[in-house]
């Protein structure tokens, strides 16, 4: 189950939907830059809940055709130049949606179900811009009780870097809890990972309590520094001088196809 | 008053309205809100339980980035913090940007958990810096999250009080309007009608906000600088410790 | 945090509804005896997606208003008696679900969503007869699609037995994920454990990943063999001897009755 | 044929339904269709992916017991089984108990997680080892999983066949029937249609199911028993090294 990272690359198709979570959860640069080199073309992201680097990266380099998440942020570097140019033109289909009802949209996916129900949200301008929600009445309530229908969204992939796999090919994530519904909800998963472990992970229990098992996993990258130049859990920092210098460079079109060819295509990046 | 002396002074402000909660909350890119958590739990022991985002010392949840959000629906969150781009006089905010949307400029990060949170947790104190017209306006042109709901709508939460650099705002839920409750030393009520885009409730004395004693600030600075360096270590040092 | 076992069982007023897991998840039989000495009255159970012995006893015992569930099974030691008899005299109501719905219905309380919806059931005759689930047209689909609304259970207490607990209060539960979704989707959780550690689980990434944190738990009892006479996950294994000796004994009312005064409220057993 | 002999001939039909899957479930207090998984696995590679209820070496799940509903759900389940009190010719299975519900006598313990993976899963085997008129009905008295279902529901699953210590059917959609394949040996379609409650379709010269050749039994002997043993000794030890 152990591939490249151009072999894990390739395995995305154009227009496929991917998700991919937020900063704080592993980020997998390396398998977005390898996406950009093997020139993937409109892509669906649902950035679970939010996304930041990745998304904006993948959309300087025309990677994306929609982008459905609750926010894309840098951070202390917003704004995010190719993802607000991108909004202002219209050039890429933005669904702006809410965190809790993109985590509750891939756990009915998880679930096989066609659809799950949220409070809250009603009176939030998202929802009647949103394509796909439906208020509807709760059918338990006699009274006038609307609630917010979301149907279940089925990725074609999650996308997402981990502490360390086993040769058997499953998958730890700790308790990062929201990769194992990404996985599950999607219909494959594709990891890059820190480490390999020969041990098998589900043969010790408190591995196991954190492991995604390979059933769901459709290939694992080796990729040490594979979150690069974003941070690692509390292991890899943010390297915020590269980031600020893609800032500096992406603030045009010229600019952004200088800094893919340099950071990407070319030898300026880790992978 | 200096910046710093100002962001003290909010500190001391919230961490006085979060000391009725058992737990509370706190969002990214929050470095007053998580000192103000840190600083009631060292005065007064409450909240007892903290989540504050990016942390992990304080940092419980072990079920995946839901977990903020089932918490809240299931009532086990008290208090939270909300900004944003814009906040209208009926306490609606705009996370999303100006201009129409979808094609907003700027356009600001997104919505995030706001249309969510807002609704579910008692009590939402929107904080902001920046008291201006420009982000104190008298319509949101985006509404993230209402500020108030009709009655069919399921709504658990909602507006506290809205703090900025300032003054303090309570949200008064009956006449669904704010009402200046202090305004902190260096401003005064003229500067804050001045620079507030919506109409609000106020006495034409109101109070000018307490200082914080010399106690809670040594307490800020022995106790709360060492705890939040771990998630905002330059504000620790920059502000609190100073 | 931590209390006594019958401080425990105060906890649990008459007509509670209580959330119990399964047998191969960890039960708290020490907590039931402790619930039996308290002469609790009118509880709700709801077996998580089925129960055992565990609930077997608190029929015999009186104990038992209501029985929510799949099934209730004691394995190769089937069939139980006080149950059985309870569903043919009709002294107890039983409402039958299938075990994903019982999930769906946590989950559902966990996420404070008003319902959750499943496919399948249609066509069950436990559909016609459960007192809570609709048969909605998917809002999603034009043409008929009919699917199974299944509205939120929020017990009023998870019960259950876990392997370790730290002097904060979090409880490890491992990769038994219902235990997590039971304790949250409840108002609170009363917890025996096998162990209890100094050192803080969630300061262990590894650990932390199968810990239920301190918010969910309303008290914890420090209870070695906790699940006697049941098996505890791979450590403790079944008394096979003294299962069938409740079996032996428990045919009528006066069978239960001795044994009860026997092995629950005597000394009979170690809890 | 002795019930060892039958019993392995059981586990090797059922071991053939299984080469073309890959994940397989298999539930609790099934020694037969546990052994069946494994020896598949032994002679084919397959299933590649295996989850035996009560094992700890062959279950992979990790998060708790709903993941093997989702797992069906999701689709990555090929195979499963499900037995019944009482399975009528339509195969609905009653796993409810007999006489009236709900005051059934007997009461069996339950439908478990029958009405939902009878849906999804796309092959179950039904199994049962006692074929008697009492079990193999004209119609179960409790639906606990329909055998069939009109087109509006979605159902991506269903019977595939019916496994007894006498026989094998297959379960034929498009009439709502079985249809009877093989007789074990010791049999014979008298004897079938002796002891079934329901109508079936068959040829007169039924074939007579054939026996695990020598290989496989050694396989079941030297590889599948120590296997089996972590969750069934006794009947790794009674059946399959016998």
């Amino acid at each position: 189950m152990l591939i490249t990272l151009s072999e894990l690359a390739d395995k995305v198709p154009d227009g496929a939907k991917i998700a991919v979570p937020a900063d704080y959860a592993g980020i997998s640069m390396a398998a977005t830059r390898a996406l950009i080199r093997r020139r993937a073309r409109n892509l669906h992201i649902v950035g679970v809940p939010t996304s930041g680097l990745q998304s904006e990266m993948l959309i300087a380099a025309g990677c994306v055709k929609t982008y459905e998440s609750s926010a894309l942020t840098l951070g202390e570097h917003n704004p995010p130049p190719a993802f607000n140019e991108a909004v202002l033109n219209g050039s890429i289909n933005i669904v702006d949606a809410t965190c809790p009802a993109i985590h509750a949209a891939i756990q009915a996916s998880q679930k096989g179900a066609p659809f799950a129900t949220l409070r809250g949200i009603i009176g939030s301008d998202i929802l009647q811009h949103h394509p796909d929600w439906k208020v509807i009445q709760n059918p338990f309530n006699e009274t006038d009780d609307p609630v917010v229908a979301i149907p279940a969204i089925q990725p074609d992939v999650a996308i997402f870097h981990a502490p360390l796999a086993d040769r058997d090919g499953n998958v730890w994530v700790g308790r990062r809890r929201e990769l194992i519904n990404m996985a599950q909800g999607s219909k494959t998963a594709l990891i890059t990972v820190e480490k390999v472990t020969d041990d098998n992970l589900l043969e010790n229990e408190e591995f196991a309590a954190g492991t995604l098992p390979s059933l769901y996993i459709g290939g694992i990258a080796h990729c040490e520094k594979g979150t690069w130049p974003l941070a690692f859990w509390q292991g890899e920092d943010e390297n915020g001088d590269h980031i600020r210098l893609y800032k500096s460079m992406a603030k045009d079109p010229a600019g952004r196809a200088e800094y893919l060819e340099k950071f990407v295509f070319g030898e300026g990046s880790p992978s | 008053m200096s910046d710093i002396e100002n962001r003290k002074l909010l500190i001391s402000i919230i961490a006085g309205l979060l000391k009725d909660c058992n737990h509370v909350a706190v969002g990214a890119s929050s470095p007053i809100p998580g000192a103000a958590a840190l600083l009631a739990q060292e005065l007064w022991g409450q909240p007892k339980h903290l989540n504050i985002l990016g942390s992990v010392k304080n940092n419980f949840f072990t079920n995946g980035a839901q977990e903020l959000f089932d918490c809240a629906a299931q009532g086990r969150i008290d208090a939270f913090f909300l900004g944003g781009g814009q906040i209208d006089g009926s306490a609606n905010i705009n996370l999303m940007g100006r201009g129409d949307y979808p094609n907003n400029k700027p356009r600001w990060p997104g919505t995030f958990g706001s249309a969510y949170l807002y609704m579910l947790i008692p009590k939402v104190i929107l904080f902001r810096e920046e008291h201006s017209k420009r982000v104190l306006v008298d319509k949101v042109e985006f509404i993230s999250a209402p500020g108030t709901s009709d009655e069919t709508v399921y709504r658990k939460g909602g507006p506290y009080g809205l703090l900025t650099n300032k003054a303090f705002f309570l949200f008064d839920k009956e006449k669904q309007r704010f009402n200046l409750q202090s305004v902190h030393p260096g401003s005064s009520l003229e500067d804050i009608l001045d620079n507030t885009g919506f109409e609000f409730d106020y006495l034409a004395d109101v109070p000018t906000t307490p200082l914080p004693s010399d106690e809670v600030l040594d307490v800020m600075m022995t106790k709360v600088a060492p705890r939040l360096k771990e998630v905002y270590p330059q504000f620790a040092e920059a502000v609190l410790a100073a």
